[in-house]
């Protein structure tokens, strides 16, 4: 267990405090996905999409980069992610309940579709890898102002089919751009498997070919791709140009609320999947090694559900848009 | 003759025609095993199996560009896209290759195949900007193509079925508002609806109401309403915006003297402009009023929020008012 | 005032607004050293350095995609696509990202950007199919671009240097066949052209022709023959096709009561049906006789033997012949 | 000299009188592409665009391929490979003069835009790249077929870049196809260097990233060539799927006549080029292995000038296509 090397003074050159704030971030991803899926049960939230078996990689990325200075691009998993850049369960829920509070977008897009401005989270659309190109596009801005931002620009395996992918990673390799492209790897893209998406084991088999390098982590070890991601983000800031990472994650929910995995995985598959849940190995890791007290993740889920209660609260008060306000910002004043 | 759904509809002709011409072949994102999102392809690779229902990588350019390639060999492939707003990755193979094979060989070469896709949004179909565009008018514009927005169950299998034997590219968008909210008894047997005839679905001598897709049922309500203070509207399904049957939308015009078109997307240079500009041009001494126009307003596409999504969609409403200033006029 | 071309003005003004602003970069291919296949970033690169001025991989998809994210940065890109025919591959960067990123974001996000293209052909012009094509419909339809297509050195000046402060993505089309053909007085120091403001350039009672790009000398050509009959046709340059400057339209239609749309893209579905809508909706009372389109045929674009290609072209004589017989209705 | 290694029976399983054709058909290419731009000189043909420095590339693959059996899909410099698939000078000079017996279209495309059903050469537009996906797709059906045919694209190391031909080598390792993607890297796009285009030294670098083999070969060496498409053409004829094959050109001319590299390109990098002429290069080869006679190669290059004459004379006379036949074919009858 590489968490238990160096513990109680912390690993991977984290302090303790930092583990368990990764602990918690983690927990609070898992719970605000589970209370948006409950949502849509309910007939509340009209569309979810699932983070859940994702959270070892967002929260490994997430900590490497600096807060409100790093530029992220995510996609519709990131809910993690977006939390530790800056975004709070009470922005996700006004999403999710299509609020005019919703910070990403006024509910003018589905949930999941993240943005904002204040916290270098940059919006995106539905289609699938059109970010890739956006996020070399930003890092060719911080290259020609001289700044030493870095940013991560995330993607599914499915998403390096796409020619933008291609075409980005070329771009940044050959004008060494500061951007991580992160791929997060659960396997399927929707029903397809990853060996009808590409003819490779590993995604990062293809960054040699770019000339950038390139390495898979697993995913469900948040602290192995915490210090991947560290060594790529030091490696962009210093000027040495992009980096493919790819983090192995299982899907532990179905694609989105409008579909069922059970038709297409098997139950053995589905079930294999839950020893990988990188919440649950991280807080045996942390338990074991004792940066975690017995009982503390209970009282820290406590704690996370009270937010996210406490946030739903306010969601389920605040109001819809303003039908009249469909019409606006189509156009910038000039 | 069975009730089937819209979406059951398209299903049936694929599989029928799969089973007459084995050069009929499917390719998409999940079309395989999962059937597709919306179920069109369902029980399709459990009955022809991996190398004719491809389940393709996530890259919408492969799906046409290969699909030309399998044509240009001789097959007869059907592309799927999973939803229509996927498809501009693919504006390339479509307008620039697909459209331009049989012209720029001199009819040496030619392009066959399909490619459908999922249109169209609505308040309470939660797809928001990117899963609900009707981008129709982007290949309407192109010669070479063809394109059909089928409005219900028979004309869905009729018109798929005449796609697949067309010999030229056909853009086949399903309105996926309809695939499981309309039923219709639909003939087992094979029948082609022809490519490029609109059709009069409930005629009417005050005004005509040129109309496409989901918007066809929307026009019928508002017509009704309109029925009952003896103002009568001819609907009429142009089904196909690629050939525009002309002679209908003419003939229609000019003997109704009042023309509004109605479709769900954008207006700004929409079909609903050829449409109109078509009957200025040749019904202008027939004409007892403005032509007019309903659609998109300018924004984007259909918002998440229903009262925002309020504010794109038609309706039977909006339409009803818009027709019934038309007939005062 | 010095006379310069159509190429040169555009290129004053890209590195007039490069010196007052250095977030002003621009990218294309073989944008850099060359300075571009018609020259129009000429000195740009020895100027500028590789920094601003940088020569892309062929990849239109990335030029777009990559200025989009420049934009978002704060930056203000500036992309080159080497023919308006080979845009299609960046359709969903402009059409799904561009375009939508300020609506998407409820106003939080922006993308100030400008995508410069040369368009079209014509006789003499050896372009072919894919060499000079007329895509402007195509953007036309899509909420949140401009569209802007410069007639002569001046407005190409004033135009772009307007484009470049605009605050969303405008789609700057560049007609090739005026490139060196035009010379203009056109002045040193700065001017902005405002964008969504079409031009009279010739003004006249009888019919309003609307039009725009290359077309414009065309039609000024035809209107100058049918003036020795004493025919006053007045010629509107649009300049912009999105936004359409729609209180000109109706005025100077609604003036004259008779009105011709031409335009060199394939008619079907472009920016001629929707003037016509316009005119036709709005103008109705006025109108002395049909509204008119001419444009291109339902070809895929110009053939490159000069015998076809005078097919797809229009000419001032097929002007005429259409104004003439606008006139005598 | 690999052609020395097995003179005078021939080499690479060559017979002598094929190592003769080979250097005839380069021959033959090559005085064809200068007769086209001397037409473009005279203001006759209005667009040129040469293939010059990449025959041994062309010849070196054609000779792999079964004429008439398998296909090809070319792009603008293949003047060469098509003359060995079956195309002739005339068809060639009818489409430079846009006559309308231009078979490749009828002289509604620019020249160089090849295309003959009858040879199995598919017609390409003008867009770089697209036709890697519909190679993928003849290759596919192929495949489903059972037959044992085999298609090559060909594109230069710049339309490498393009998302289509991501997508496109994606698509034919995950399914096996039997294509052949070859490359004719010239180091330049239009002006633009390998270094801008790519960050990697060879193309064939990015075959890996596939799951495909890839090889790089000196465009100069037919032989060379040839032995490498021949490698790739039996594993794909036998099902072991696609190959990525880079052959090293030379661009001996600009890039079209719309071009002047003087005004990128140095005159040192201009002259070096010369060293590498694929065409002199096998003359002296063969010289020197007596396959050629001394003085031969100035008669078979006095024959291939009187096939260039007699179908110059013939394109002469031949009529413009008929503006009538402007609106016909942009749909079939159904
Ligand atoms: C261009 C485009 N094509 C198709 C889709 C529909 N779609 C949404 S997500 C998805 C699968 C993505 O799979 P992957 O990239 O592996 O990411 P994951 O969902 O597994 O995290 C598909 C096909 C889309 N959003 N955009
Ligand atoms: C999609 C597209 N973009 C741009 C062009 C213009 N163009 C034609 S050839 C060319 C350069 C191609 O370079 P490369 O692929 O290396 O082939 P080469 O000409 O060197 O053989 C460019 C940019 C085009 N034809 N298609
Ligand atoms: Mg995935
Ligand atoms: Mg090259």
């Amino acid at each position: 267990m590489a968490l238990t090397e160096s513990a109680p003074v912390g690993v991977a050159g984290l302090t303790r405090e930092r583990l368990r704030s990764m602990y918690q971030d983690m927990l609070l991803g898992r719970l605000l996905d589970q209370r948006v899926l409950v949502l849509n049960r309910q007939g509340r939230a009209p569309f979810a999409i699932s983070g859940q078996g994702h959270e070892g990689a967002q929260v490994g990325v997430g900590y490497a980069l600096r807060r409100d200075y790093d530029w992220i691009i995510p996609y519709y998993r990131d809910i993690t992610l977006v939390l530790v850049m800056g975004m709070t369960p009470r922005d996700q829920l006004m999403a999710a309940l299509a609020r005019a509070g919703d910070p990403n977008s006024g509910a003018r897009q589905m949930p999941a579709h993240y943005s904002s401005r204040e916290h270098n989270i940059v919006t995106g659309g539905s289609p699938v890898a059109t970010q890739i190109l956006h996020a070399v596009g930003v890092a060719q801005a911080f290259k020609y102002r001289g700044e030493d931002k870095v940013v991560v620009a995330s993607v599914g395996e499915g998403g390096t089919s796409e020619g933008d992918w291609h075409e980005g990673l070329n771009w940044a390799a050959i004008h060494q751009l500061p951007v991580i492209f992160l791929v997060e790897n659960n396997a399927f893209a929707i029903s397809v498997p990853q060996a009808l998406q590409m003819a490779v084991e590993h995604v990062s088999d293809r960054a040699a070919g770019y000339g950038m390098p390139g390495q898979s982590v697993d995913g469900g070890d948040v602290l192995a791709v915490y210090r991947a991601a560290s060594e790529a983000v030091a490696r962009a800031r210093g000027g040495g140009g992009p980096t493919l990472l790819e983090a192995n994650c299982v899907r532990l929910q179905s694609h989105s609320s409008d579909d069922d995995q059970r038709r297409y995985r098997s139950a053995e598959d589905l079930d294999e999947m839950l020893r990988h849940d990188p919440l649950e190995r991280f807080r045996v890791d942390l338990e074991s090694s004792s940066i975690l007290a017995d009982g503390e993740a209970d009282q820290m889920r406590q704690e996370c559900q009270k937010v996210i209660d406490a946030a739903q609260a306010e969601a389920d008060q605040a109001p819809a848009p303003d039908p009249a306000s469909a019409l606006d910002y189509v156009y910038g004043e000039a | 003759m069975p009730e089937i759904t819209y979406v059951e509809a398209v299903r049936d002709a694929l599989r029928d025609e799969m089973r007459r011409d084995d050069r009929v072949i499917v390719m998409g994102e999940d079309v395989g095993v999962k059937g597709g999102v919306f179920g069109a392809t369902q029980g399709l690779f459990q009955e022809f199996g991996g190398e004719r229902v491809i389940d393709s990588p996530l890259a919408e350019a492969a799906i046409v560009g290969v699909a030309i390639g399998c044509a240009l060999a001789g097959l007869r492939p059907v592309a799927e896209i999973q939803f229509l707003d996927f498809i501009p990755p693919a504006m390339d193979q479509l307008i620039s290759e697909a459209a331009k094979i049989r012209y720029r060989s001199n009819n040496d070469w030619s392009c066959p195949m399909v490619v459908r896709a999922p249109c169209g949004g609505g308040v309470h179909v939660h797809g928001a900007l990117y899963h609900s565009q009707m981008l129709e008018a982007l290949f309407a514009h192109v010669p070479g193509l063809k394109v059909v927005l089928p409005s219900n169950p028979y004309d869905a299998k009729g018109l798929l079925l005449a796609a697949l034997r067309d010999p030229d590219p056909v853009c086949f968008f399903e309105h996926k508002g309809l695939y499981r909210s309309m039923r219709q008894e639909v003939p087992e047997e094979e029948y082609l609806v022809p490519i490029g005839q609109g059709k009069i679905v409930r005629p009417g001598r005050d005004i005509t109401c040129f109309t496409y897709g989901a918007t066809v049922h929307e026009v019928l309500t508002a017509a009704e309403n309109l029925s009952r203070d003896e103002i009568e509207v001819e609907v009429v399904d142009l089904r196909t915006v690629r050939p525009l049957d002309r002679g209908l939308i003419v003939e229609s015009a000019t003997r109704t003297g009042k023309v509004l078109v109605a479709q769900e997307a954008n207006l700004a240079v929409g079909v609903g402009a050829e449409v109109a500009a078509i009957v200025a041009e040749e019904c202008f001494q027939s004409l007892d009023g403005p032509v007019m126009r309903i659609g998109g307003p300018e924004i984007p596409a259909i918002p998440f929020a229903e009262s925002l999504a309020e504010v794109y969609c038609l309706g039977p409403a909006k339409i009803e008012t818009k027709l019934r200033e038309l007939a005062a006029y």
